[in-house]
Parts: C-alpha cells; structure tokens; sequence
C-alpha cells in the first residue's frame, strides 16, 4: 500500500456511460492482485472530500501500466473524464483483498455492467496461469457488454445477456450457468456487479458444492480499515460479524457474504 | 525550529496537532510518521462490542462528508488486550475515547482505563449524533455533562478531556458545567447532525437518516464555538472540525484552541497531519514565533 | 408543465421559490425576470433606521460566505412610503420581513404593516444573528418566541411566518411554540453563527467579529432541521440555507418544506431562481409527479 | 448591466504579481465609463460563492475589448490566472459610478499599486477628449510601476516614486504635487489604490478648492446594490450617511469620502 501520484497515459470514453483509464505506474513496487483496488482523487479536494475506490481493471508489471474501466456516475467519476494526458492522479493502492484462483478447473466470471472491470484482472490472472475461464456477461444494451472482446482475445469463453434482448433475466441465465458448471470442469465461481446474480451464484456455488468469491461495494471513507464506514454484515463460523470491505475485502468467500 | 509543544491537563504534546477519533488506526502506518503526532486518539471505545448503523454510513455533501458509522467497537476487553498493546509501537501519548449510553458505563470505561499505563489521558465522547435517536447525546445538557463527568472525574486522576456537542444553543453553558465537574481540557467539538437526501431515488444518503457533519465546511461554526469556549472558560481546548491544512489549524489556536484534531483531512490525504505539523512550523518561522503557545487565543481584535 | 403551486397559510404561490431576506432587491430587475417568482422578500426593515455593522461586512469560506450586514434599513416609514410603492410594479406576493431588538418593536412592525394592501404576509426575523452581542436572538429561547409570535399574532390577519434560527440544541420546540402562540408557517432558517480569523493578519475576517453562515456548505444542517421541524410541527415550511440549485430545493421539499427561499445562489448568479425553477418542473416532468405538494416531506424511509 | 459570458482573448502575467486579461465583450451594448467595475466568477462557483470585482482597464467599443489588470491576490485571482484563452469569463456589468471629467483644466491622477487599473481607463478618455493628464505612479518597486509606458504613450505626462527608492513617502510626494498643482491648470485631482494618497488628495482638493473624485473598494456580495455587503461611511450635506461601495461608488466626490 503507497500513496503516490501516477500520470495519466490515457483517458477515453468506452461508450456513453463508461470510460477506460490507463495510469503510468511505474511507482508502483508491489504485486497487484486481481479484486484489489485503488482509492482515487478524483477531482477538487476541498469541495470533494472523499476518494473513489475502482478495482484494478489491468496491471501490467512490465510495461508499468495500471488500468482503470470506470463508469460515469456522479461528480467524482465526471471530474475524473475531465483529466487528460499528462495530468496526474492521486492514488493510494493497491488496497484489499483480492481473488484467488481455484486449484484446479475452469473459472466461471459472472459479471454484470462496470462489474467486469473488477472480473477482468482476474480472467487475465487466470489465463496467464493457463487455467480456462469462462465468463457470463450480463448487462442493460448490447453497448453496455463491455471487453467482452478484449475477454476472448485473451482466450476467455464469453456468453452474453442484455436486458434489451430479454436474455438477462434469472429464469434464463441460470440454465446456462448449470448447463457451464454441468457440462465444463468448472473448479470456483465468481461474482461482481450485481445483487441478483450473486445470489444467484451463491446458490450454484453452494448446490455444487464449488469454491466461489463475491468482490463486494460499499461507500468508504478511509479505504484502508480505520473508520468503519464501509462494513458490511458477514456470515463466520454460524455467527454473524462485521466486516470491512475495504480491507476484510473487497472479495469475500461466496458462502460469508450475506447479501441483502 | 520553533517550539511547538503544548500541554493539555496533565499532558505534554510535542506538537498540537492530534487525529481525532474515528478517523485513525494504525493502518496508516505505511502512508503517514505516526510518530510525529502530538497524540494518538483511536475510534471511540465502549463497554460492550457493538455493531454500528446500517449503510451507507457516509456520504459526501459540500465541501465536507455525513457519517453515521454509529460507535462501531469491539469493546474495553478488546482495546485493553490487543489495541492498547499495539499502539505500544508508537511513542505519542494515547489518548483513550471514550463513549456509553449511561453515566455508568462511562464510570466503567474509565475505571478500567485508569489503570492502564498505556493510557495518558481519556477523551469523553459525550456528544457523538450517531449513538441515540434523533442525534440526542449527553453533551446537550449542562447538568448531563456535569453529572457525567463528576463520575468520571472520581475514578481517575488521568487527564480529562470533554467533547462538547456543537449541536447546542449555548456551548459557554456546557463548557463551563463540564469545567466546574472537574474537566482538565475540551475539545471543540464532535460533528455536526446533518442529513441528506437523494433527490433522484427519494432516499436518505445515510442508511440511519442523519449522521455527523464533518470537514472544511464546518470550521467557520468551529472557529466560532472554540473562540467562545475560550472566552467562558480557562480549560485548554482542542479544535476539532473542519481543519484541512496548516492556516486552518492556526486560525483555530488564534481563535482559542491549544491543539488540534484532524479528521475528515486524514481521507483525503492520508499524510495530511505532518502536512500541517510543517505548515504551522513554517508558520512560526516566518513570523518569528518562537513558542506555539504565544499564539493560543491572540486574534486581533484592535 | 406541472402544478408548482402551494400554499403557505393564507398565500398561494405559483411557485415554491423565493428570495432569502437580504439577498434581493429591484435592483436585480436587469438580470432576473423578478415575475416568475413565487413571492418577493425584502431585506428586514426596523422601526427606525439603522446603519448596519462595520466592514467586511462579508467573507468567503469553503463553499460558504459569512455575513454581518446588521439589519442596514431605512427604517419602517421609508419602507412604507418608497419601498412597498415600487414594489407594485411586480405581480409576485410581497412578504415583508421585519427585525426588531424589543417585542414592542416587532409589534409596531406587525400593525403598520398590517395595515398596507401590498404586504400579502409577515416573515419574523427572530434569528439574525447579526444584531446582538454574541449571535443572541429572540429565537433561541420558546418562550420569548412564544411572547413574540403571540404579540405580533394580536395586530395582524396577514399570514405570519417566523424565521427560526438554526443556532438552537432542540429547534422543536421553538417551531413549536411559534405553532401554538399562532404562527401561520416557519422558515427554517436563518444563518449559522461563525467566524474566520486571517492566519497572517490575525483580524478576524469580518468587521463585527461573528457572523452568519449561508450558502452550501450548510444545506445538509438545514435539510435536518426541516426535516426535525416537519416532524414536530404541522406548519407548512420554508427552507433556507444552500440551495444552489433545482436538486437542492427538491431534496428540501421531500424533507418537509413546502416552498424554499433562495439567497447565497443568487449572489454566485443574479438568475439562480429563475433557473431553479426551471429544473423544478423539469423534475416533476421527468417524474411524472403533477403537483409539487405530492413531493412534500416525501423523503422515502422505506 | 448584464450577465454575460465573455471568451478570453489573452491573460497574461505582467510581473510576478500582476496579470493582465483581455475579453471579447461583443455581448456588451452599454457605454462603459473609467471607473465602472464588473462583477466576476473567477472560479468554482460551488466553492467560492462571492464574485469579484474588477474595474475596467480599458474598454475599447470599436475592437468590443475589455481589458482588466488584477493584482494576483488570492484564491480568486489565482483562478483567474488559470484560465486560458478561449475560456468564457462569466461577468455582470457594467457597474457603478464611474468618473466625471472635469468642465476645463488638466487631470491629476494619483495612483498607487494596482489603483493604476481603475485610473488608466479615466487617463485614456480625458486623453480621446484632449484633456490633459498629470500622473503620479507610486509603487513598491520599479517593477510594480504599472503601465507607465502605456500612458506616456497616449500622451500622459507620468510621474513615478517607489518606496525602493525611497521617494514615496508623502513628505516628497505632498511637494511634487503641489507643484504640479500651482505650475499647470489642473481642474481635477483623483486618487486610487492607497489610502495614504487618497487621504493627501482630500488634503490637497480641499486646499486649491479642485474637484476631486476618489474611486473606493469594498468586499462586496451583490455587486448591484441590493445586500449593503459594501457599505461605506460617506459625509453628505454635513451629515454622515451609509452608502454602497457597488452602486453609489465606486467613485465618489472627494469631499465626500470619510477615509478611515
Ligand atoms: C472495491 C470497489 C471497487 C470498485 N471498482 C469499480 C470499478 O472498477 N469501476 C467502476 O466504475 N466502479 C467501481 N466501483 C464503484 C465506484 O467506486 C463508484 O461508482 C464511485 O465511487 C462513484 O463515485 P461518483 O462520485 O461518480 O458517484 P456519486 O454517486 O456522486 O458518489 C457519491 C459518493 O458515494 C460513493 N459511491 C457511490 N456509488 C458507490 C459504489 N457503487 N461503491 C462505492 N462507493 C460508491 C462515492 O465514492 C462517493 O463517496 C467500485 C467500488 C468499490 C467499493
Ligand atoms: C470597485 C472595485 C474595483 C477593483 N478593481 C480592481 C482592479 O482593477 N484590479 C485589481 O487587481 N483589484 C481590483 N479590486 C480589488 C479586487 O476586487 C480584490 O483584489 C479581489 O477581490 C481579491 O480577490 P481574491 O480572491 O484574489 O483575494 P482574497 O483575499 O482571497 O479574497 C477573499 C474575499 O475578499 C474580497 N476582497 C479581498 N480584497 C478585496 C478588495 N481589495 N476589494 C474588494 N474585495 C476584496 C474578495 O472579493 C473575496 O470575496 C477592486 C475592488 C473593487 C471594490
Ligand atoms: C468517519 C468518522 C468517524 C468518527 N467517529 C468518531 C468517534 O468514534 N468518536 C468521536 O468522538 N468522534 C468521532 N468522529 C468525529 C471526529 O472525531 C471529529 O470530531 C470530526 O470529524 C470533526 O473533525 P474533521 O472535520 O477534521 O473531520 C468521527 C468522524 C468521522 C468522519
Ligand atoms: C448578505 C446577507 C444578508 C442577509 N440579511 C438578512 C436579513 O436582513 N433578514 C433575514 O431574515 N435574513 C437575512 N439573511 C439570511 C438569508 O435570508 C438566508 O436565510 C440565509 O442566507 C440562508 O440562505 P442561503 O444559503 O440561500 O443564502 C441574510 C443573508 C445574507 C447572505
Ligand atoms: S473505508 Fe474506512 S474502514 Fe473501510
Ligand atoms: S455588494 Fe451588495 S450592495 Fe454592494
């Protein structure tokens, strides 16, 4: 964990909601694991207080670039589509708990919207470590399916869901997943991004008795583990307990997360 | 190098400048000198572990945030057995929270923390919004306060330091019950209760409707409060509010304060409290001020 | 476009937007379309005439300003004989807001101008914090907001509405003791007593020492205080307190208010009402909510 | 008056205090009299709700120019110097009193600091009418001697003193001023931009029976006359009354300003 200021390589829009940022990192000296996170100056400090966390969408070592895939969602995201190369960013980072990867079989993503910013590092962690990973991308329009190209070129199986073509709902994508999990040698499943597909995800994970992580969001303050605002209620040993998510997670076994 | 020290009650600070509670851990470790600090003040302790307020227990409003983290603890067996022990690595002096929702849990708190060596002085968190319904808190009421801290005041000879609400009408009123009890110090004050709400999905932006309002939009009502707690009483005060860099922190001990907690600051830059120890010693410098406490309470009024 | 009337006691407005007291005069005519208005506020005029406090009589802070202008008036005759006649070019209600140091003042105020056609309603200013010693005002006590109210309520029929101040630990009581001595409706509220210091003069940055706080950095201390009010009372309310924008005069509305006055804004921009009103029916439009009182107090606890 | 959007056409640092910024101010159908003043968002609006105001440095109708020179003073003037030509400046204007001409005799303008600003534009109409103007330039340093040359170069006669050299202080001044009031027909002093100066001009209009204007400063909110924020205290018919720095000022009568 470093707090440090990076300068902006690039910063561009997606689409219409989401934008992709890449970060000269070469101050960076520690290992990046995929479900960790960056907690992020987004703009005016004084009038805006808090810092923004955004997963680690991509960190290559080599090259010394950190990527961010982000959505426009209110001041702090706006003001961060307001800066251009050359410009620089505060960070503090790399924060959490990341994901691990199963022993052995595929890995099953099932990311829904900005969810697969987080899920992307790890289906590239997981391809990098030749393990096979399929992915099940869900999102409002087929624009909003984002990398979904960029997932196959690194060798990921990827189905789509969109809301628009009435393929997204639970009733049809559950088949699919079971159909995945019966058919492939699927070993963990993995979640982000959506309420109803972690549940759903849960309950697969729990019905075939595989290994599963949920990356999980909460508005925080510190970002590091002192001030508390970004607990959330976990399930430990039959008792229920507070958790951070900051530093407890942001990713927590499946079967912990109790998901309201 | 000017001389920055300060002393609260019984307390000698090498430097005014202090995190306040609940915003500070020692996680910070890898990102901020601990040891630098005046003092250390962690998150606010209470008798028995408790859970805290649903979320979102922040939010960020203008210039400023709401929390409602409510005293998210996990109680006095806790914070003596492993945080006190873990703070043992940091050479500041501690200065123990504390909070409870009856006179008598704060008698406990203190008792047993009286007895910890670890422990240089306790700060009473009577006037936390997040606790009670509707943001009551003990610090609303003189005889409250004065009450409460007699308590405390009769199981230990540690240092005493009240954190007064600013949620008042009269904070001098306050202040002074809180002096004649026996305080040796104030901090001025806790946050503000606030609320917002969400235009767009009607809900409150707080999952416990209201919380404390903190950051540099509150230090004009800070500095306000400090100067007239300063003028009502002869307790050394620690501003708490607001204080973003070193010229806030000056304005505070121009308007009265002795120290100075920092907080909200501390999110936005985790480095912000040795920021602030070097502007105020840049501060000095400039102006040839050789001791800090030459400057406590000396706003021109000509 | 939406049904944006509401009621406050005996008025109807077209609109829920208004000037804060002190902020507005005919001078804006050039820059503002002063007829789109919901009502029209003056500055608070006082039996005689006064001169107002000494400079700065402003200050910027974090996403606020500080004033002391002191209750600068001509004084009620002026007020009477030039004011209120060049006021009868604009269509919008008049409320006149009136300021005085003794009850026997506010009642004078009450009967000569209940008796001027052009005032549609009363706005007791009981909260400036700029007239006595300290930021000491009429509102901070029940009883002598009760004494006040009650007085004023004996000379007048014209809708009367009392300014409460915000610098109170329980503003309940006060809103409901104007309620029971007769009060017509309630702005919640007046500025916030503050002070800033100037590190390197050390002067303090406004004239008169203190002074009130308005602008955003307070709109989440004033969305709780409607909020509290809403709770306690059944008078309609007027919110006041940093509303820069459409979104901030909705989010007081579903905490409780019934219409919203507007000051700092219009200082940022001459035409902040106007545009404020437009994005209320912009909202309502893309809400589908067809009339503005189904958003009233709204705030969804769900 | 009005409230306009203005595109910067150039801002400009002049030394390491002063900046110069010149606007497209098309938008603007009014006569702008010397000594008028515009009201400015410098910034961010939601963090520094107060405009300020700057006095015409010159206003010139056949090119629509509008010309400021600011002393970089604070958090508003820094923002200033960041914007960049092709940015819009957001103004209400024109405002205030501006200057009266005198009916005959020569112009003393006595200007300290950045008051230089205020009197410049009144230098250059008395010059378009074929007044005569005298100025007395007092600084800090040579280098804060604003424009100096500018008004030589339409014909001003300019007279410096700086506290570096040791020759503004008011027992040289007092005389260099005197003289140039017994030698040349002067009809009108005005000062600006000290009170020290301001204060010696009252003296010497007083004294020599001159016309005499003094353009005042205050923080101000409104701008426009309708808070008081810019009160000021003004000796009128024997009486002393509160008057508005924005509205009634920001010239006034010598005669009339009480200087504290
Ligand atoms: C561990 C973690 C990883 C994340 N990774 C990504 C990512 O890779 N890409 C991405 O687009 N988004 C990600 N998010 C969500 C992202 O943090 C929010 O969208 C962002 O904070 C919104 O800020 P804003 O100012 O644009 O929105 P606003 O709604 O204006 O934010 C207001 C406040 O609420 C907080 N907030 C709002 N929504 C969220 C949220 N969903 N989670 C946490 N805080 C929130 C903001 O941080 C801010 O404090 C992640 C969140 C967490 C907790
Ligand atoms: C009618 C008029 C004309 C002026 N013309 C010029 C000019 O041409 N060039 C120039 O450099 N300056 C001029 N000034 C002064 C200029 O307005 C201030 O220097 C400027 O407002 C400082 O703002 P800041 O944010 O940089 O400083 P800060 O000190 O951070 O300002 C804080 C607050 O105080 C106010 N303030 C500070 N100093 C002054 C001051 N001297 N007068 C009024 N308000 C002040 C600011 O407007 C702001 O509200 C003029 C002032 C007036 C009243
Ligand atoms: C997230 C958060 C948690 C807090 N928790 C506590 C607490 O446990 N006890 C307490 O006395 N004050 C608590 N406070 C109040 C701070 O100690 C401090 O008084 C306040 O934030 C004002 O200072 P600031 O503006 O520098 O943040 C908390 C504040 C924040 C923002
Ligand atoms: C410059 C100024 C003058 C004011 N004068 C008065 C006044 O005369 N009477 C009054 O009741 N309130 C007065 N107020 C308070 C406002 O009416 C309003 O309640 C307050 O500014 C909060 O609203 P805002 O944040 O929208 O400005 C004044 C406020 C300002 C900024
Ligand atoms: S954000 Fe502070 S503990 Fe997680
Ligand atoms: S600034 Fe408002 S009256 Fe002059």
């Amino acid at each position: 964990m470093k707090l440090f200021n990076a300068k902006i390589i690039a910063n561009h829009p997606i689409n219409a909601r989401y934008w992709h940022m890449i970060l000269d990192a070469s101050m960076l000296d520690e290992h990046v694991a995929p479900g960790q996170f960056f907690h992020l100056q987004c703009g005016d400090a004084q009038q805006n207080p808090l810092r923004r966390p955004l997963s680690v969408f991509h960190y290559h070592q080599a090259s010394a670039t950190l990527e961010f895939l982000y959505l426009v969602k209110g001041i702090g995201t706006q003001q961060m589509t307001q800066r251009r190369p050359g410009d620089y960013m505060n960070l503090i980072g790399p924060l959490g708990r990341g994901f691990t990867l199963p022993e052995q079989g595929a890995l099953l993503l099932i990311a829904r919207g900005v969810g697969v910013a987080t899920l992307h590092a790890l289906a590239r962690e997981a391809r990098a470590q030749n393990k096979t990973v399929y992915v099940l991308l869900s999102a409002r329009t087929a624009n909003d399916l984002l990398t979904a190209g960029a997932l196959e070129e690194i060798g990921a199986v990827v189905h789509t869901v969109t809301d628009q073509e009435g393929t997204s709902d639970l009733e049809q994508v559950r088949p699919l997943l079971e159909q995945l999990i019966h058919a492939e040698k699927i070993g963990a499943l993995y979640s982000c991004g959506s309420r109803r597909l972690s549940k759903l995800a849960q309950d697969l994970a729990e019905k075939y008795h595989l290994k599963g992580e949920l990356a999980i969001e909460a508005h925080m303050a510190c970002g590091i583990g002192d001030c508390y605002a970004c607990a959330c209620t976990i399930r430990s040993q039959g008792q229920l307990k507070t958790a951070r998510v900051c530093s407890d997670g942001p990713v927590f076994p499946i079967e912990q997360v109790v998901i309201q | 190098m000017s001389d920055l020290s300060v002393s609260i009650g019984k307390l000698m600070l090498k430097n005014p400048i202090m995190p306040a509670s609940g915003t500070f851990g020692a996680e910070l470790t890898p990102l901020l000198d601990i040891n630098r600090l005046g003092a250390l003040v962690p998150k606010s302790v209470t008798v028995s572990a408790r859970d805290g307020n649903p979320s979102p227990r922040v939010c960020e409003t203008s210039a400023s945030m709401i929390n409602s983290i409510g005293i998210q603890s996990k109680g006095i067996d806790d914070y003596v057995t492993r945080l006190l022990p873990e703070y043992r690595k940091f050479s500041p002096p501690l200065i123990a929270s504390i909070s409870g929702e009856t006179i008598q849990e704060y008698e406990t708190l203190a008792a047993r923390l009286d007895a910890q060596p670890d422990v240089a002085a306790l700060e009473l968190n009577i006037s936390c919004p997040n606790l009670r319904t509707n943001g009551q808190a003990f610090g609303m009421s003189a005889e409250a306060t004065a009450q409460l801290v007699r308590t405390v005041r009769a199981v230990t000879d540690k240092t005493v330091i009240v954190k007064l609400t600013p949620n008042v009408t009269r904070i001098q009123d306050i202040a002074q019950a809180a002096e004649h009890a026996g305080a040796d110090a104030l901090t001025v004050a806790n946050t503000f209760l606030a609320m917002a709400i969400d235009s767009e999905t009607r809900k409150p932006r707080i999952g416990n409707l209201m919380g404390g309002l903190s950051g540099a939009a509150v230090k004009p009502l800070v500095v306000r409060l400090i100067y007239q707690v300063h003028q009502a009483t002869r307790l050394p005060i620690i501003g708490s509010g607001g204080v973003m860099n070193g010229q806030d922190a000056i304005e505070m001990i121009l308007a009265g304060a002795s120290a100075v907690q920092v907080g909200t600051a501390t999110f936005l830059q985790p480095n912000a409290m040795t920021t602030i120890i070097d502007d105020i010693d840049d501060y000095l410098n400039r102006h040839q001020i050789e001791h800090l406490t030459d400057l406590i309470g000396q706003v021109d009024l000509s």
